[in-house]
C-alpha cells in the first residue's frame, strides 16, 4: 500500500495531498485492485471447477468457447447471465430479496482487504487481520438468511436455516484452528504472521509441530464447510432443497452469489496460505523472487485441493454435520490448542 | 468543534434512550429483546468512551464482560421465546398475561 | 475535521439504526436495521481507539448474536409476525419523540457550553489493541474474565436445556 | 401343484368357493364378496401367500355382476399362484384386503378409481391415477377413450386436523387440554411433482418438525396417460411400443414380458434363438435400469462422480440398442412370437467390449464409495424394511432381495430358458438403502455374467415362430402374392386372433416382477390388460419409510426405490 500512496504522491506532486487524504486514496484503490482481483479469481477458478470436474469424471468440460480448452467459457457464462431475466417473485420480499446478495458479496470482499499477498502488498495491514477477516466473513451469513427470508420459499428458508447453522458452527473449529498460529507468531496481523514463517518448508506454521498440522486440516475442513462445498453443501443441496436459498433468484442476482461463493473459495484458500503455509514464503530457503507469484500458486492448490474433494465425495446430512464440528472438530481443535502450547513451552525456546 | 467526551455520552444515552422506548412500547417480544441489546450496546459506548478519556483500558475489559452478558441474553431469551411460541404460539407480549389474570 | 466527520456519520447512522430498530413493523426489518446499528457502533468504537472492540462488536453482534436472531425469527413462522400490527401501541412515536427531543436539547445546552471534554490528545500506542486487553484480562482483571466463562458455561446449558425440550419426547 | 391347493381349498370352504380353475398353471377360485376375506386370509395363513401381487379390475357391462375383482397372491415358500375372483355388481362394496396386506390399500383405491368398485373397510378410498376432480370411472367400458377432463385446483393432502393430531404427536404435548386451536409448528412442504429428486412427476407432501419427517403421504398420477385404456383400443401387437414408455429406462424388458403375456395366452412356444436373444437383450435392459438407478441415487447423496462412471457404460449399451433397435429409449424391439428382427452382426463383440466397460465402471463406483463413511453414514440403517413387512408391502425384486429373500422371477419360475444359465440371486440383509444399492452392484454383475453365457451359446436358427396366425409374412410374399397380401391385412388391421381367455404372464422386471394380466375375448384388441408396474406398490410403502427420518434420508431413500413415473402412473 505505501507504494501506491507514494504513486499517488509523485503523481500529485509532492505536498499537495494531505496525508490522510493519501491514505484513503491508497486504501480505496488497493480496495478497487482487490475487488478486481476477486472477480477475476472467481472467474477462472469457475472454468477450473468445471476442467477439473470433467478431468474427475472422464470427460472434457467447456472445449467450445475460445480456442484452447473453453478458456473462454467463464466469460461466454458472465455475458449470458447477465442478459437473463432479472426475476423477483411476487411474494418475495422486495428490499430484503434485492439487498441480500450485495451483503453476501461485501461480506466476502472486505475480508479480503487483509490478505498479504506479498511483501507490502496488503491493502489494509490491520494490526488484527485475522480478527479483521473472520469479522468481515461473518456478514455473508447475514446475506444468506436475507435471501432465505426474502425469497418466500420453503425451500430457501430450509437453505438459508442450515446455511446460518452451519457456517455459524464451523468458524468455531476454524477459529480454534487458527489460535495455535496465533500463539506462535505472538500476533493477530497477516503480515507479521507470514513473516514468521520465512525460510523456507520447516518454518511453515503448517509443518512446525504435529498438532499444528492436525489444526491446519480442521482449517481446511472447517473451510469447504464455511464456503458450502461438498461434503457440506447443505445450504444449497440440489436434490434436496432445490437451490438452497438462491433458489429464487435468476441473472445479476444469482450471479452476485455464484461468485461469491467462488470468491470465498479462493478467500479461504488464501488464508490457509498465509496462516499455515508461509504465505509468500519459498519451499526451499534462500530463495526469494515472485513472492505473490508462490503466494497464488499454494492458494491456488489449495482451490484445486477444495475442488477434487467436491468431486468425490458424497454429501453429509445435517446431524451428521453438526455431529462432525461440534463433537469432533472442536474438541479435536481444542486439543491441538493446548498440545501447541505445551509443546512450545517444551521445545521452543523464546527469543 | 472537536469531538470529546461529550458527544459520546450525548450519542450514547440517545441510543440508550431509544432502546428505552422500544422495551416500553413495542409488544412484540424479539424486538423487546433487540431493543435491551441496543441498550447494552449504549452501555458500552459509554465505556470504551471514559476508557479514551482517562487513557486506561480496563473499560474494554467491561465491555468484553457485557458482550458475553449480551450473547447469554440473546442465547437464553432466544430459548425462552422459541419454547414460549411453542407452547402459545405467540410472542406477543399481550398474549402472555397469564399470571396477571 | 476527519474525526468528526467519521463521528457524525457513524454516530448518526446508528441512532438511525437503532430507531428504525424500534420503529419497524416486521421483526426481520427490526433485527436487519440493527445490525446495521451494531455495525456503525464498530465504527464509533474505532474512533475511540479500540480497534479490538470494533471487530469483536461485528464478530459477536453481526456474526452471532443477530445471526441467531434472524434464524429464530425466521423460525417462528415468520410471514405472520410481519403483519402483527398489534406488535406497536399507538404511544409509539410520542414515546419515541419524548426522550429524543429531550437529548436534542441536553446536547444542544451541553456541548454549547462546555468543549465537549475533548479526548487527551492521541491515544498512547497498542491502546485498545488485542495485546493490551488481553493482558488486562487476565491479569487485573482475572475475575472479569472468570466470570466470563462462567457466564457464557451458563447460557450453553440453559439454552441446551431449555432448546432440548427432553421432556416433551414421548 | 395348483390342482392340490384347489381340492384343499374346496374341502376347507366347501360351497364357499363358487368356481375353480387352472389357468396356465395358475389357481383361479371364485368366491362371493362376503366369503372374501376369509378365503384371502387363509390363503395368507395356511397356504403362505405372503405376497399380494396385484388387484386387477375388470369390467363386463353385459354381466348380472357387472365387475370381477382380481386379487393375484403368490406363494414364495409353496410356488402357488392363485388368482381370487371375485363378482361385484354395479355398488356392491368388496370386504378390503388392506388389513392383510398393506399394499392392498394403494391397489384397491386403483380399482376404485378406474372402475368404480368401493371396498368395504378401507383406510382412505380415494383416487389414485385420476385427479381428484375427475368424474365418472375411465375403465369402465362405457366411459368414452377421448373425453379427457383437464385439472384445475391442487389438492391439499393432509387436513388441518391431521397436521394438528400429527403436530401434538411429534411435540408430545397431547395431554395439555388448552393447545387445540393454535395453528400447527409443522411446516408442510411439498416435495415434487417437479423437483429435482423425485426423476420424474412424484408429489409427497410432508410435515416437517426442523429437518425431520413427522407425517408423510405421496400423490402419484401426474404421468398417468391410460395405458390400459389405450390398450383396450389397440391390437395386441400395437401395444408393444405403449410398453416402452412404462419402465422407459428398460423398455426392452417391457417389450419382452408383454410379448411372453400374450404368447402365453396364445399358447405358443418361441424358438430357441428368440428366447436366448430375449434373455440377452432383457439382461442389457437391466443393466441400464439399475444403472440409472445408482447414478441418479448416489447423485441425490452427493457423490456426483460416480453419474459418469456409470452413465458412460450405459451409453454404451445405449449405443448398442440404437444400433440394434433403431432408437435408444423406446426400442419396440420384440414381437409376438418373436422379434423384430435378428441380430446385427458384430453385436456380440459390442456387447462384449461394454461388458468389460461395465465391470470397470462398477469397480470405480464401488471403490468410491463402498467404504467411504460418509456414504456408509447416509445409508446404512437409512429407510429398512424387514422381510416380512416388505412382503406385506408388495415389494418384488432389488428391494425385496436386499431384505435378505432371494426371490427372484427369473428362477422362480423361469422363462425364456432362464433355468439354462448360471447365476447367482444376490442378497442383502438389512433391506435399508445401503443394502439396496448394493444388491442392485452385484445384479448388474450376474446380468453381465448371464449375457456373457447367452452369447456364447447362442443357437443358430430362425428368430420367429413359423405361425401365419402371428406373425407378419415375409415382404416378397405380401408383395407377391395374394395370401401373403391377406395375411399382411388381417394382421395389421384385425390383429392377432387371441382365443378368449386370461393369462398372467410375468417376468423379473428392473424393479422387481413384472406383470401383465391379459383377458381377450376371443377378438384382435384386448378386452383387458392390467400391468402389475413393480414400483406401484414399492412407492406405496414411501411414506412409511421416511417417517421419522430427516429430508436428506427421504431423498436417498427415494433414489434407492428406483421409483419409474412412468410406470407407476401407466
Amino acid at each position: 500500500m505505501e507504494q501506491v500512496t507514494a504513486l499517488f504522491a509523485r503523481i500529485a506532486g509532492a505536498g499537495t495531498l494531505s496525508p490522510q487524504l493519501l491514505l484513503w486514496l491508497g486504501a480505496l484503490t488497493m480496495a478497487l485492485i482487490m475487488a478486481l482481483v476477486m472477480a477475476a479469481c472467481a472467474i477462472v477458478f469457475t472454468w477450473a471447477e468445471r476442467k477439473v470436474a470433467g478431468f474427475i469424471q472422464s470427460r472434457y468440460g467447456p472445449m467450445r468457447v475460445g480456442r484452447w480448452h473453453g478458456i473462454a467459457q467463464p466469460i461466454a457464462d458472465m455475458l449470458k447471465i447477465l442478459q437473463k431475466e432479472d426475476i423477483i417473485p411476487a411474494d418475495a420480499d422486495r428490499k430484503f430479496f434485492i439487498l441480500a446478495p450485495f451483503v453476501l458479496f461485501i461480506g466476502s470482499l472486505m475480508a479480503w482487504a487483509a490478505i498479504p499477498f506479498a511483501p507490502g502488498f496488503v491493502a489494509a495491514d490491520l494490526d488484527m487481520g485475522l480478527l479483521y477477516i473472520f469479522a468481515a466473513s461473518s456478514l455473508v451469513t447475514i446475506g444468506i438468511l436475507m435471501s432465505g427470508w426474502a425469497s418466500n420459499n420453503k425451500w430457501s428458508l430450509y437453505g438459508a436455516a442450515r446455511g446460518a447453522a452451519q457456517i455459524v458452527s464451523y468458524e468455531i473449529p476454524l477459529a480454534l484452528a487458527v489460535v495455535p498460529v496465533v500463539l506462535y507468531a505472538g500476533s493477530l496481523n497477516m503480515t507479521d504472521i507470514v513473516v514468521a514463517q520465512q525460510g523456507g518448508i520447516w518454518k511453515w506454521f503448517a509443518l512446525r509441530n504435529p498438532f499444528l498440522f492436525v489444526s491446519f486440516l480442521i482449517y481446511f475442513l472447517a473451510s469447504i464447510a464455511e464456503v458450502n462445498r461438498t461434503p457440506f453443501d447443505l445450504p444449497e443441496t440440489e436434490s434436496e432443497l432445490v437451490a438452497g436459498y438462491h433458489t429464487e433468484y435468476s441473472g445479476m442476482r444469482f450471479a452476485f452469489f455464484f461468485l461469491a461463493e467462488y470468491a470465498n473459495l479462493f478467500l479461504v484458500s488464501c488464508i490457509a496460505t498465509a496462516v499455515f503455509l508461509g504465505g509468500w514464503g519459498h519451499p526451499v530457503p534462500g530463495l526469494n523472487f515472485a513472492p505473490a507469484l508462490v503466494f497464488l500458486a499454494k492458494a491456488v492448490l489449495l482451490v484445486l485441493a477444495q475442488i477434487w474433494i467436491r468431486w468425490t465425495l458424497p454429501r453429509l446430512r445435517v446431524d451428521q454435520l453438526m455431529h462432525v464440528c461440534w463433537k469432533v472438530m472442536i474438541p479435536l481443535a481444542l486439543v491441538c490448542l493446548a498440545g501447541s502450547g505445551v509443546w512450545m513451552l517444551a521445545f521452543v525456546r523464546f527469543a | 468543534m472537536t469531538i470529546g467526551l461529550t458527544h459520546y455520552l450525548v450519542l450514547a444515552t440517545a441510543v440508550f434512550l431509544t432502546g428505552l422506548s422500544g422495551v416500553l412500547v413495542r409488544r412484540n417480544s424479539l424486538i423487546v429483546l433487540m431493543s435491551i441489546e441496543l441498550m447494552l450496546c449504549a452501555g458500552n459506548i459509554v465505556f470504551a468512551a471514559f476508557s479514551r478519556w482517562l487513557g486506561d483500558a480496563s473499560g474494554h475489559v467491561f465491555v468484553l464482560m457485557s458482550f458475553a452478558v449480551a450473547a447469554a441474553e440473546a442465547a437464553i431469551g432466544l430459548a425462552i421465546l422459541v419454547e414460549i411460541h411453542r407452547l402459545r404460539r405467540s410472542v406477543n407480549l399481550d398474549d402472555l398475561k397469564t399470571l396477571t389474570e | 475535521m476527519f474525526e468528526s466527520v467519521c463521528f457524525y456519520l457513524c454516530g448518526g447512522l446508528m441512532l438511525l439504526g437503532g430507531i428504525m430498530t424500534v420503529a419497524s413493523r416486521s421483526a426481520v426489518a427490526s433485527a436487519v436495521w440493527l445490525i446495521f446499528a451494531f455495525l456503525n457502533a464498530a465504527g464509533v468504537y474505532a474512533l475511540l481507539s479500540a480497534p479490538f472492540l470494533a471487530i469483536l462488536q461485528v464478530l459477536v453482534y453481526a456474526g452471532a448474536i443477530m445471526v441467531l436472531f434472524l434464524f429464530v425469527i425466521m423460525m417462528l413462522h415468520g410471514p405472520v409476525m410481519n403483519e402483527d400490527l398489534r406488535s406497536r401501541s399507538r404511544w409509539f412515536w410520542p414515546a419515541l419523540a419524548l426522550p429524543l427531543a429531550a437529548i436534542a436539547g441536553s446536547a444542544v445546552t451541553l456541548l454549547g457550553r462546555a468543549r465537549g471534554g475533548a479526548f487527551p490528545a492521541p491515544a498512547p500506542h497498542g491502546f485498545g489493541r488485542a495485546e493490551q486487553v488481553a493482558a488486562l484480562l487476565l491479569d487485573r482483571y482475572l475475575l472479569a474474565f472468570e466470570l466470563i466463562s462462567i457466564v457464557l458455561l451458563v447460557a450453553i446449558i440453559g439454552a441446551l436445556s431449555l432448546g432440548l425440550r427432553e421432556g416433551r419426547r414421548t | 401343484m395348483s390342482r392340490k391347493l384347489l381340492e384343499r381349498l374346496q374341502q376347507e370352504f366347501g360351497t364357499a368357493i363358487l368356481r375353480t380353475a387352472d389357468q396356465h398353471g395358475d389357481a383361479v377360485i371364485w368366491v362371493a364378496p362376503k366369503d372374501a376375506t376369509v378365503v384371502l386370509r387363509h390363503l395368507r395363513d395356511r397356504e403362505q401367500c405372503e405376497l399380494l401381487l396385484d388387484v386387477a379390475g375388470v369390467d363386463y357391462p353385459e354381466r348380472a355382476k357387472r365387475f370381477e375383482v382380481n386379487y393375484l397372491l403368490r406363494s414364495l415358500a409353496r410356488a402357488h399362484r392363485v388368482r381370487v375372483k371375485i363378482d361385484v355388481a354395479e355398488g356392491e362394496a368388496v370386504e378390503s384386503a388392506t388389513p392383510l396386506w398393506r399394499c392392498a390399500d394403494w391397489h384397491e383405491r386403483e380399482v376404485f378409481d378406474l372402475l368404480g368398485v368401493p371396498f368395504r373397510g378401507h383406510p382412505d378410498l380415494r383416487r389414485i391415477l385420476c385427479h381428484h376432480e375427475f368424474e365418472g370411472h375411465a375403465l369402465r367400458k362405457d366411459y368414452p377413450i377421448e373425453q379427457g377432463q383437464p385439472c384445475v385446483s391442487t389438492e391439499k393432502l393432509f387436513g388441518d386436523h391431521e397436521i394438528e393430531q400429527a403436530s401434538r404427536r411429534s411435540e408430545g404435548v397431547a395431554a395439555a387440554g388448552d393447545e387445540s386451536g393454535l395453528p400447527s409448528d409443522l411446516l408442510t412442504v411439498n416435495i415434487g411433482p417437479s423437483h429435482p429428486a423425485t426423476h420424474g412427476a412424484l408429489r409427497v407432501e410432508v410435515l416437517l418438525d426442523g429437518e425431520t419427517v413427522v407425517r408423510a403421504r405421496s400423490e402419484i398420477g401426474y404421468l398417468h396417460r391410460c395405458f390400459e385404456k389405450e390398450a383396450e383400443d389397440h391390437t395386441w401387437h400395437e401395444v408393444m411400443p405403449y410398453t416402452d414408455r412404462l419402465n422407459y429406462c428398460s423398455a426392452l424388458l417391457n417389450n419382452a414380458i408383454w410379448a411372453h403375456s400374450v404368447e402365453k395366452l396364445l399358447g405358443v412356444q418361441i424358438t430357441p434363438r428368440c428366447r436366448a436373444i430375449r434373455v440377452i437383450v432383457s439382461e442389457l435392459a437391466r443393466l441400464t435400469d439399475h444403472l440409472v438407478c445408482l447414478a441418479a441415487n448416489l447423485v441425490d447423496i452427493g457423490a456426483l462422480t460416480n453419474y459418469w462412471y456409470l452413465y458412460n457404460v450405459r451409453e454404451g449399451i445405449y449405443q448398442i440398442f440404437d444400433k440394434l433397435c433403431g432408437s435408444r429409449l423406446t426400442t419396440n424391439y420384440a414381437r409376438i412370437g418373436g422379434m423384430s428382427h435378428d441380430l446385427y452382426p458384430g453385436f456380440a463383440e459390442e456387447t462384449l467390449f461394454h461388458l468389460g466397460r461395465l465391470d470397470e465402471a462398477i469397480r470405480d463406483v464401488t471403490g468410491l464409495v463402498a467404504r467411504n463413511r460418509i456414504f456408509l453414514d447416509r445409508t446404512v440403517g437409512v429407510g429398512a424394511i424387514s422381510r416380512e413387512e416388505a412382503l406385506s408391502w408388495g415389494y418384488t425384486g432389488p428391494c425385496l432381495r436386499a431384505t435378505g429373500l432371494a426371490y427372484d422371477v427369473r428362477r422362480f419360475a423361469p422363462y425364456f430358458g432362464y433355468e439354462e444359465y448360471d447365476f447367482d440371486i444376490p442378497v442383502g440383509e438389512h433391506g435399508d438403502t445401503y443394502d439396496r444399492i448394493m444388491v442392485r452392484f452385484e445384479e448388474m454383475k450376474q446380468s453381465a455374467r448371464i449375457i456373457r453365457q447367452a452369447l456364447r451359446k447362442l443357437p443358430e436358427g430362425p428368430v420367429n415362430i413359423d405361425d401365419p396366425r402371428v406373425i407378419l409374412p415375409p415382404k416378397e410374399s405380401v408383395y407377391g402374392s395374394i395370401e401373403g397380401m391377406m395375411n399382411q391385412f388381417k394382421l395389421i388391421y384385425e390383429g392377432i386372433q387371441v382365443p378368449a381367455g386370461e393369462a398372467y404372464g410375468f417376468g423379473e422386471g428392473g424393479n422387481g416382477e413384472l406383470g401383465f394380466f391379459c383377458v381377450s375375448n376371443g377378438t384382435g384388441r384386448p378386452w383387458r390388460v392390467k400391468v402389475r408396474p413393480p414400483c406401484f406398490p414399492i412407492f406405496s410403502s414411501y411414506s412409511r419409510l421416511i417417517e421419522g427420518g430427516m429430508i436428506p434420508d427421504a431423498i436417498a431413500i427415494l433414489g434407492s426405490l428406483n421409483i419409474i413415473a412412468g410406470e407407476l402412473d401407466r
